[in-house]
C-alpha cells in the first residue's frame, strides 16, 4: 500500500501541476488562468502533505491512545502555503474584476487588442 | 462495511461526474457539482469512522457550507454574466 | 602663493568661473570682462609655475582616492606645463576673438557659451596637471562633455547631428577602449601614477603591453588617428572660435599630449621600443598623415580643409611618439607648440572671412586678399609655418621631427614627412594665391562685399597677435625648447 | 433596538455552534470563540444581514410535528422517484404548474415552498407574491401538491410562529 | 507541537543584553509589518503619508544600527520564537544581509518625502490608505528575505513582499497597470512556487529548512536526482522574481505604469532582493562546489548575463517612453550585477554586490525624476520633453548626473561598479565580457542622451513655457540620492570593503 | 443491544448509500435539467439523512453525533435553497423544460 503510495502521488502531482500549468499559458480567460495558478499552486501542496506521509501514521491532530501521526511539520508550513496561495488567488481575482471594469472583457486578447 | 459504503458513495460520485461532464447546460454541471459536494461531504464522515478518527467530521461540515456557497456563487456569476455586456471567457 | 596651491587653482579657476559668467548673464560686458581676466589670471598662474619647473621642481598634489591605486591628484611636469602655458596664452587671445566674433555675429546663448568656454579651458587645465591617468581620463571626459554644448551651440539638426557624432566618437573611444587600457593597467600594476620610465615595464609581455598600447593610441580619440578621426570635421558645425581654440589647441593637443604621456610615463620609451606593435602603430599615424592632408586637398569649405589639415598635422605628433627616441619627444612637444599658433591663426582667419564676407568656399574667395590685407597677410604667415617654411614657427618644430625621424632610420617616416609637406604646400598655397593674386569674381554679391573692407577690430586683433606669435617663436623658440629638452631628459 | 436584540440572539446562536464543535473548553479557547463570533456578528452588522429571521423557530412542539409529516412525506415521495428512476421506461411525467401560498408572513411562505423543493418530485422553481411556480417529476406528484395538505399544515404552524403578525411586502 | 528544546539564544558576537538591542533583527521586520494595518484606518491621506514616513524613518535606524553592529561584530544569529534552530526560525544578518538590509531601509525612508505630492498627483484619494499600507507590507517583506535564516520564512516574506507590490502597481494610474499587476503576478506566483517545490525537495532530503543546516547535510545527498532538480526549480524561480533576461516579460509594463515612487522603489529594491536570495541559495545553501562546479550554473548565468546587457541595453534605445526605457535599462543593469556573481570569485561577487547597491542609487534617482517630470508635464515620453531643461532645471541636471552615472562616466557610482567589474573579469581572463561590458555602456549613453538631447538641445514647444520646476520636497530626495551618487564616485572605500567582506563572507561559507 | 445497534446502523448506512446511487443514477439519467432536480433532491434528502443517521448510531450519544446531526441540519436547509436557486436561475436563464405534453410515451 505504502510503496505504491510512494509511486503514484508524485504523478498526481506531476499531472495536476502540468494541467495547473497549461491552463495559465494557454487559456486567454484571466480568470480561468487564476484557476490554473491555484491549481498548480495546490499540487506543490499535496506534494508535501504526501512527503510528510509515514506508514500507518494518521493525521497529526493530538489524540489520546494514537502513537503514529504523519510528520506534522510540512502540514503547518503547507497550512502558511495555503493561506498565501489564498491571498494570491483572491488578489488575482479582485484584479480581473478591475481589468473587467476597465477593458469591458476579461478575454486576453481582447485586451492586448484595445492595449495597442 | 464502511469500506462498502465509501465504494457506493464513490461510484455515485463517478455516476455524478458524467453528468457533469456531459452537460449538456451549465445548470446540469453546477447540479452535478452540486451533488458530487453532497457526496463527498457523506463521503468524509464514513472515512472520518472508517480511519476512528470522528475529528475529520469538522471537515465535513466545513464542506458542507462550503458547497452550499460554491453553489450560490456560481450562480450568480453566470447570472450577472448573462444580465450584463463584454460576455468574458468563452 | 605656494606652487601645489597655484596648481589647484590653475584648474579650479576656469571651472568656477562659468558661475560668476552666469549670474552676470543680464549685463554683457561684465561678463565678458570675467571670461578676460579669468583667462588673463590663469595665464599668470601658469606662468608663475614656470620658473620652479625650469628648476627641476615638481610641484604635486593629491586630493581623494577613490579607488585603493585610483587618485585624484595634480602633478606639474615639463610637457603638461607647456601645454597648460599653450592653452592659457591662447585663451586670452580667443576671448578677445570670441568677443568680436560672437557680437557681430549676434549669437544666441552668449552667456552659456562663454561658461562652456571657461569649463573646457578648465579640464585642459585638468589634463595638463593631471598626476596620474586616472585623473587625466576623468578631466578628458570632463572636456568632451563640457566642449559638447558649444559644438552644438547653433541648436539646429545639423549642429545636432555634429554634436551626436563628437559624443559618439570621443565618448565611446575613451569609455570602451582607453577605460579598458586603464582598467587592465591598474589590474595588471595596482597604481596608474606617471612615473619616469614608466609603469608597465617588466609587469607585462611586449604582446599584452602591444594589445595595450592599440587601446590607448585609439582609444585617445581626441588624437584622431584613423579610423577615429571623423568626430574631428563633425566639429566644424562649432562657431568658429571654438573651431580655432578647441578643435585646433586644446581638445585634440589633448589627445597628443596624453598620447605624449602614455608614451613616456606609462610605457617608459625604453618599453615602447621593445613592443613590436609600436612599428605597426607608426605605420598607422604614418598614413593618417598622408591619407588626411589628401582628403585636405578635396575640401573646398575652408574650414573644413583646416580641420582636415589638422587630423594630419596631428599625427606628426603621435608618429613622434611611436619613434620612440628623446629626439622624437623633443620634435613632438615642439610640435604641439608650433602647429598650435599656426593652426589657430588660419581659423581666425576663416571666421574673420565668414563675418565680412559671409563666405565659407576657398572658390568664392579670389581676391579677397586684397579687401583683408591684415587677415590674409595673417593667413599667408600661418600657410607658411603649416608648409614648415621659415621665418615661421613650423620650421622649427617640422627641422626636430625630420631629425628624429632620420635618428631613428624610419626611412618610411622621413618619406612621409617630405610627402606630406608636399601636399600641405599645395592645399594651403592656393588659397593664399587666389587671395591675392586674382581678380574677385564680380558678382553682386562680391560688390556688396567690397564695401565692408577689413574685419572688425578685435578679429583683426586678436589675428595679429597669433601669427605675430607664429613668427617670434621663430626667432626665439627657447620657452618651449627648454621645457622639451627637459622633458626628454626625464624620458631618458 | 430590536436589531440589537437580533444580534445579541445572533450572537447566542453562533457561540452555542461554536461550543459545540470545538471539543476544547479552555478560558484562553473560549475567550477566542467568543471573540470570533462577535467579529462574525459585526461583519453581518455591516453586511446589513441581521434581519428578523434568525430565529429558533424549529424548536416549537408543533413545529416538530410538522417536521415528522413532513420527513414521512418525504420518505414516502422518496421511494417513489427512485422507483421510476429504475423503471427502465421511466414512467414520468413532468408539468409545471402554480399553487397559491395561503400563508401570510414571508417565512411562512418560506417554509411552505422550502417544504415543496425538498419533498422530491416537486420543485419551486419561482416564488412572486405569493404565487409559487411548481416543477413536479409527475403528474400524481402534483395532484399530491394542488390537494394543498402541505399549504394547510404549514399554515397551522405559522399560526404560532412570532412573527405572523408582521405583514408581506 | 511543543519545541523539544526551550534554550533562548540571543547574539552569538554581542553580549548586548539590553532588550531592544538584542531584539534588533526581530524589530527590523516587525515595526514596518504593525505600523502597517494603522494607515489603512487613517482616514486622512495626510495622516497616513505622516505614519508610514515616520515607520519608514525609524525602519532605517533601525537598520543603520544593525549594519554597524555586524561591521563591528561580525555575523549576527537571532532565534525568533526563543526555539532553538532548526526548530524555531533563525534570523541571521551577515555583512551582505547588513548591505541589503540598508539599501532597502534607505531608498524606503528617502522615497517616503517624495511619496507625498506624487502620490496625491497620481492616486485616487480613496486608495492613499491602502498604498502605504501595501508599501510597508512590501518593506516587510523585502527586510524580512534578507533577515530570515530559514528558507520556508524567506518563501513567506518573498510572497508579502510580492504580493504587496502586485497591489502598489496596479494602483497606477493607467489601466494598463492593472494588466501589468496581473502579468506579474501570474509570474511571479510561478516563480514563488518554483521556489517552493526547490524548498521542500531540499527539506525532504534533508530534513530541515534551515539554510545552515541544509548546507551540513546537502554534501551527503548533493549527488541525487532530487537535488539537482530542487536546484533547477530554485533557480528558474528566484530567475523570474530577479527579472533574469529571458524571464524578465513582466518588469518593463510593472516599471511602465507602476506610481512614479513604486517605479523608483521596486527598481531600486525588489530585483535585488531578488538577486540576494540567489546569492544565499547558490553560495551558502547549496554551496559553490555544487552550484557551480557540478551543475555549471556559471557559464549559464555568464550567457544569460551577456544576453541581458546587449540585448535589453538594445531594446531601451528603441523606447520613447522613458520610463520603460529606465525598465529596459534595469533588465541590462539586473545582467551586469549577474555577471559579476557568475564569475563566482570574491572579486566577481564584490563586484556585483557593488553594482547592486550603486544601481539601487541610481535607478531610484532617475525614476524620481521621472516621477517629477510626469508630476508637472503629465507625460514621460520623449517626445514631450522638447526644451524641458528650461523649465526643470534642477529635474533634468538630476536625470543628466543619473545618466552619466548610469553609463559610468568617472566621479558617479556607476563608474566605481563598472571598474570593479571590469577588473574582476579580466582577472578571470574574459577578455571580450570586459570589452561587451564597455561596449553596453556606449549603448547606455545612447539612450540616455535620447533624453538629454530632447531636454537641453530641442526647441521647446508650445504648452512648454507652463511647465513649472518641481516642488522642493520632491527634489530633495532625487538630489539626495544623486549626492549619494557622486560621494560614491569619489570615495568609495565604504561600500567596496562592505561588499567585501560580504563576497568573502558567502565564498567562505560556500568553501565551508 | 450492541449488535442489534449494529445491524440497524449498517441497514442505514446501507440504504442510504443506495439511495445516493439511485440519485446519482437519476441525475444521470433523466432527460432533462429540471427532471434531474428532483433526483437530486434523492440524494439530498433520504440518501444523506440514512447515511448520517447510521454514522448517529456508530457515533453513540456524543458530541460526534451532535456534529452529525448539525451537518443534517444543514444538508436539510441547503439542498433545497440550492435546488431552489439553480431552478430559478435556469428559468430566468430560458431554459425550456421538456413537459409531458411533449414527452412521447
Ligand atoms: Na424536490
Ligand atoms: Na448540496
Amino acid at each position: 500500500m505504502t510503496e505504491l503510495l510512494g509511486h503514484y502521488n508524485y504523478w498526481i502531482v506531476i499531472i495536476l501541476m502540468m494541467t495547473g500549468f497549461y491552463t495559465v499559458i494557454a487559456r486567454p480567460n484571466l480568470v480561468k488562468k487564476i484557476i490554473g495558478l491555484f491549481i498548480f499552486q495546490t499540487s506543490v501542496f499535496i506534494l508535501f502533505i504526501s512527503m510528510a506521509k509515514i506508514e500507518g501514521g494518521t493525521a497529526p491532530i493530538l489524540e489520546e491512545g494514537i502513537s503514529v501521526y504523519s510528520n506534522p511539520l510540512p502540514h503547518v508550513l503547507i497550512l502558511t502555503a495555503i493561506v498565501v496561495s489564498l491571498a494570491t488567488t483572491a488578489l488575482g481575482l479582485a484584479l480581473v474584476v478591475r481589468i473587467r471594469e476597465a477593458y469591458g472583457t476579461t478575454n486576453e486578447d481582447d485586451i492586448h487588442v484595445q492595449d495597442d | 462495511m464502511f469500506i462498502t459504503v465509501s465504494i457506493v458513495i464513490l461510484v455515485a460520485i463517478a455516476v455524478g461526474l458524467v453528468r457533469a461532464f456531459r452537460g449538456p447546460t451549465l445548470y446540469d454541471r453546477v447540479l452535478a457539482a452540486n451533488m458530487i459536494g453532497t457526496l463527498t461531504v457523506l463521503m468524509v464522515a464514513v472515512l472520518g469512522f472508517m480511519t476512528g478518527r470522528p475529528e475529520f467530521l469538522d471537515i465535513a461540515l466545513v464542506y458542507v457550507l462550503i458547497s452550499f456557497v460554491s453553489t450560490i456563487a456560481v450562480l450568480r456569476v453566470y447570472a450577472s454574466r448573462s444580465s450584463t455586456p463584454g460576455n468574458g471567457g468563452k | 602663493m605656494s606652487p601645489e596651491l597655484t596648481v589647484l587653482a590653475c584648474v579650479a579657476l576656469p571651472l568656477l568661473a562659468p558661475a560668476l559668467i552666469t549670474t552676470l548673464h543680464r549685463w554683457p560686458n561684465p561678463r565678458e570682462a570675467v571670461t578676460l581676466l579669468t583667462s588673463a589670471c590663469l595665464f599668470l598662474l601658469v606662468y608663475s609655475l614656470l620658473g620652479d619647473v625650469l628648476n627641476g621642481a615638481r610641484p604635486a598634489i593629491n586630493l581623494v582616492e577613490p579607488l585603493p591605486g585610483l587618485k585624484i591628484g595634480f602633478e606639474v611636469e615639463p610637457l603638461g606645463l607647456l601645454f597648460a602655458l599653450l592653452a592659457s596664452f591662447l585663451w586670452m587671445v580667443t576671448s578677445v576673438y570670441s568677443i568680436g566674433y560672437l557680437r557681430s555675429h549676434r549669437e544666441w546663448r552668449q552667456t552659456s557659451y562663454y561658461s562652456y568656454f571657461a569649463a573646457a579651458l578648465g579640464s585642459t587645465m585638468g589634463i595638463a596637471f593631471a598626476g596620474n591617468l586616472f585623473t587625466l581620463f576623468i578631466f578628458y571626459e570632463l572636456l568632451t562633455l563640457s566642449t559638447y554644448p558649444l559644438v552644438t551651440h547653433a541648436g539646429d539638426d545639423a549642429a545636432r547631428e555634429g554634436g551626436r557624432m563628437y559624443l559618439g566618437y570621443l565618448l565611446g573611444t575613451s569609455v570602451i577602449l582607453l577605460l579598458l587600457a586603464l582598467v587592465w593597467t591598474w589590474s595588471l600594476t595596482g597604481t596608474l601614477d606617471f612615473r619616469a620610465g614608466g609603469i608597465l615595464e617588466g609587469a607585462v609581455t611586449p604582446g599584452i603591453a602591444g594589445i595595450l598600447l592599440m587601446l590607448f593610441v585609439f582609444g585617445i580619440g581626441k588624437a584622431a588617428v584613423i579610423p577615429f578621426h571623423l568626430w574631428l570635421p563633425a566639429a566644424m558645425v562649432a562657431p568658429t572660435p571654438v573651431s580655432a581654440l578647441l578643435h585646433a589647441v586644446a581638445v585634440v593637443k589633448a589627445g597628443v599630449f596624453t598620447v605624449l604621456k602614455v608614451a613616456i610615463y606609462i610605457f617608459g620609451i625604453d618599453f615602447l621600443a621593445e613592443i613590436p606593435a609600436t612599428q605597426w602603430l607608426l605605420y598607422v599615424a604614418a598614413a593618417t598623415i598622408l591619407l588626411a592632408a589628401i582628403v585636405a586637398l578635396q575640401q573646398d569649405n575652408l574650414k573644413l580643409r583646416l580641420a582636415w589639415s589638422t587630423v594630419s598635422q596631428l599625427s606628426y605628433i603621435v608618429l613622434c611618439a611611436l619613434l620612440v627616441t628623446p629626439a622624437g619627444i623633443v620634435g613632438g612637444s615642439m610640435h604641439i607648440v608650433m602647429h598650435a599658433f599656426a593652426k589657430i591663426t588660419l581659423f581666425f582667419c576663416a571666421g574673420a572671412i565668414l563675418i565680412t564676407t559671409h563666405k565659407t568656399r576657398i572658390s568664392e574667395m579670389s581676391g579677397i586678399g586684397r579687401q583683408m590685407p591684415w587677415t590674409m597677410a595673417a593667413f599667408t604667415v600661418g600657410a607658411l609655418s603649416m608648409i614648415g617654411m621659415p621665418p615661421t614657427a613650423g620650421f622649427i618644430s617640422k627641422w626636430y621631427i625630420l631629425v628624429a625621424t632620420l635618428e631613428a632610420e624610419q626611412i618610411i617616416a622621413v618619406g612621409v614627412i617630405i610627402t606630406s609637406t608636399l601636399l600641405n604646400a599645395a592645399y594651403f598655397m592656393p588659397v593664399v594665391y587666389k587671395a591675392f593674386f586674382r581678380a574677385p569674381a564680380n558678382d553682386p554679391g562680391s560688390k556688396r562685399n567690397e564695401a565692408q573692407g577689413e574685419a572688425p577690430l578685435a578679429l583683426v586683433l586678436a589675428i595679429v597677435v597669433t601669427a605675430a606669435g607664429t613668427v617670434a617663436l621663430f626667432f626665439f623658440p627657447d620657452l618651449p625648447l627648454g621645457l622639451a629638452l627637459q622633458l626628454a631628459g626625464e624620458s631618458k | 433596538m430590536s436589531k440589537l436584540k437580533h444580534a445579541f440572539n445572533l450572537t447566542l446562536f453562533l457561540f452555542a455552534i461554536w461550543l459545540l464543535l470545538s471539543g476544547h473548553y479552555t478560558p484562553l479557547l473560549l475567550l477566542f470563540g467568543l471573540l470570533s463570533t462577535l467579529l462574525v456578528v459585526l461583519l453581518a452588522t455591516r453586511a446589513d444581514l441581521i434581519d428578523n429571521e434568525t430565529q429558533l423557530v424549529f424548536l416549537k412542539p408543533s413545529v416538530l410535528l410538522y417536521w415528522i409529516w413532513l420527513g414521512r412525506e418525504i420518505i414516502k415521495s422518496n421511494i417513489d422517484v427512485a422507483r421510476r428512476i429504475l423503471d427502465p421506461c421511466m414512467p414520468i411525467s413532468p408539468t409545471i404548474f402554480t399553487v397559491r401560498a395561503a400563508q401570510k408572513s414571508n417565512l411562512g411562505r418560506v417554509t411552505y415552498a422550502n417544504s415543496i423543493t425538498l419533498v422530491p418530485g416537486t420543485v419551486a422553481m419561482d416564488i412572486n407574491g405569493d404565487v409559487i411556480t411548481v416543477h413536479a417529476l409527475t403528474l400524481d406528484a402534483a395532484a399530491d401538491l394542488k390537494r394543498g395538505e402541505m399549504s394547510h399544515r404549514v399554515c397551522d404552524v405559522e399560526g404560532i410562529f412570532p412573527c405572523s403578525s408582521q405583514s408581506q411586502s | 507541537m511543543a519545541p523539544p528544546t526551550k534554550t533562548i539564544s540571543t547574539y552569538r558576537t554581542t553580549e548586548s543584553r539590553h532588550v531592544l538591542l538584542s531584539n534588533l533583527p526581530a524589530l527590523q521586520v516587525v515595526i514596518p509589518l504593525v505600523s502597517a494595518p494603522l494607515c489603512l484606518l487613517l482616514r486622512n491621506p495626510r495622516h497616513a503619508w505622516a505614519w508610514s514616513t515616520l515607520v519608514s524613518w525609524l525602519v532605517l535606524a533601525t537598520a543603520i544600527v544593525l549594519a554597524q553592529r555586524v561591521y563591528a561584530g561580525g555575523t549576527i544569529s537571532y532565534a525568533i520564537g526563543a526555539w532553538a534552530t532548526p526548530w524555531g526560525v533563525e534570523y541571521r544578518i551577515d555583512m551582505a544581509g547588513a548591505l541589503m538590509v540598508l539599501i532597502i531601509a534607505t531608498i524606503g525612508a528617502i522615497v517616503m518625502p517624495y511619496a507625498r505630492h506624487s502620490i496625491q498627483h497620481e492616486l485616487h484619494k480613496k486608495h492613499t490608505g491602502l498604498f502605504y499600507t501595501c508599501y510597508l507590507l512590501c518593506l516587510t517583506g523585502l527586510l524580512g528575505v534578507v533577515v530570515t535564516g530559514d528558507t520556508f520564512n524567506l518563501f513567506v516574506f518573498l510572497e508579502i513582499s510580492s504580493l504587496s507590490s502586485y497591489v502598489l502597481i496596479s494602483l497606477g494610474s493607467s489601466r494598463r497597470a492593472l494588466t501589468a499587476a496581473y502579468q506579474y503576478l501570474v509570474m511571479g506566483t510561478i516563480g514563488a512556487t518554483f521556489i517552493l517545490i526547490g524548498i521542500g525537495l531540499l527539506y525532504m532530503m534533508t530534513g530541515t529548512l534551515n539554510m545552515l543546516d541544509i548546507s551540513q547535510r546537502l554534501p551527503e545527498v548533493a549527488d541525487t536526482r532530487t537535488i539537482r532538480v530542487a536546484f533547477a526549480f530554485v533557480t528558474v524561480g528566484v530567475s523570474i522574481k530577479l527579472a533574469l533576461f529571458p524571464l524578465h516579460i513582466w518588469l518593463p509594463n510593472a516599471y511602465t505604469f507602476a506610481p512614479s515612487v513604486i517605479s523608483a522603489f521596486m527598481a531600486a529594491t525588489a530585483t535585488k532582493v531578488g538577486i540576494y536570495v540567489l546569492l544565499r541559495f547558490f553560495f551558502t545553501v547549496f554551496g559553490i562546489r555544487f552550484s557551480f562546479a557540478a551543475m555549471h550554473v556559471g557559464e549559464i548565468l555568464m550567457l544569460l548575463a551577456v544576453a541581458a546587457i546587449l540585448v535589453a541595453s538594445l531594446v531601451a534605445i528603441f523606447q520613447d517612453n522613458v520610463k520603460r526605457m529606465l525598465a529596459y535599462s534595469s533588465v541590462a543593469q539586473i545582467g551586469y550585477i549577474i555577471l559579476g556573481i557568475s564569475l563566482a570569485t570574491t572579486d566577481g561577487v564584490a563586484a556585483g554586490m557593488i553594482h547592486l547597491f550603486n544601481h539601487a542609487l541610481i535607478k531610484c534617482a532617475l525614476f524620481l525624476a521621472m516621477g517629477c517630470i510626469f508630476l508637472r508635464l503629465g507625460s514621460v515620453e520623449i517626445g514631450d520633453m522638447h526644451g524641458l531643461a528650461r523649465q526643470m532645471p534642477w529635474t533634468m541636471a538630476a536625470f543628466v548626473a543619473g545618466g552619466l552615472s548610469l553609463i559610468g562616466l568617472p566621479l558617479t557610482a556607476g563608474f566605481i561598479s563598472k571598474w570593479y567589474l571590469v577588473s574582476a573579469v579580466l582577472m578571470d581572463g574574459y577578455r571580450p565580457l570586459a570589452v561587451i561590458i564597455l561596449v553596453s555602456s556606449l549603448l547606455a549613453l545612447i539612450y540616455i542622451w535620447r533624453v538629454v538631447e530632447a531636454a537641453y538641445f530641442h526647441v521647446p514647444g508650445a504648452a512648454m513655457h507652463k511647465v513649472r520646476e518641481a516642488p522642493a520636497s520632491m527634489l530633495i530626495p532625487v538630489w539626495l540620492l544623486i549626492g549619494a551618487n557622486l560621494y560614491v564616485g569619489i570615495n568609495a572605500t565604504l561600500i567596496s570593503g562592505m561588499a567585501q567582506q560580504g563576497a568573502d563572507i558567502l565564498i567562505g561559507q560556500a568553501l565551508r | 443491544m450492541e449488535l442489534l445497534l449494529d445491524i440497524l446502523s449498517w441497514a442505514c448506512l446501507l440504504g442510504g448509500a443506495i439511495f445516493l446511487l439511485i440519485g446519482a443514477i437519476g441525475v444521470l439519467r433523466f432527460p432533462d435539467f429540471y427532471t434531474r432536480l428532483h433526483a437530486v433532491s434523492v440524494c439530498d434528502t433520504l440518501g444523506a439523512g440514512l447515511v448520517l443517521v447510521g454514522l448517529m448510531l456508530q457515533g453513540g450519544l456524543s458530541l460526534v453525533t451532535v456534529k452529525l446531526l448539525l451537518m443534517f441540519y444543514f444538508l436539510i436547509f441547503t439542498g433545497p435553497t440550492a435546488v431552489h436557486a439553480l431552478a430559478s436561475a435556469a428559468l430566468q436563464g430560458k431554459l425550456k423544460p421538456t413537459l409531458d405534453e411533449h414527452e412521447p410515451e
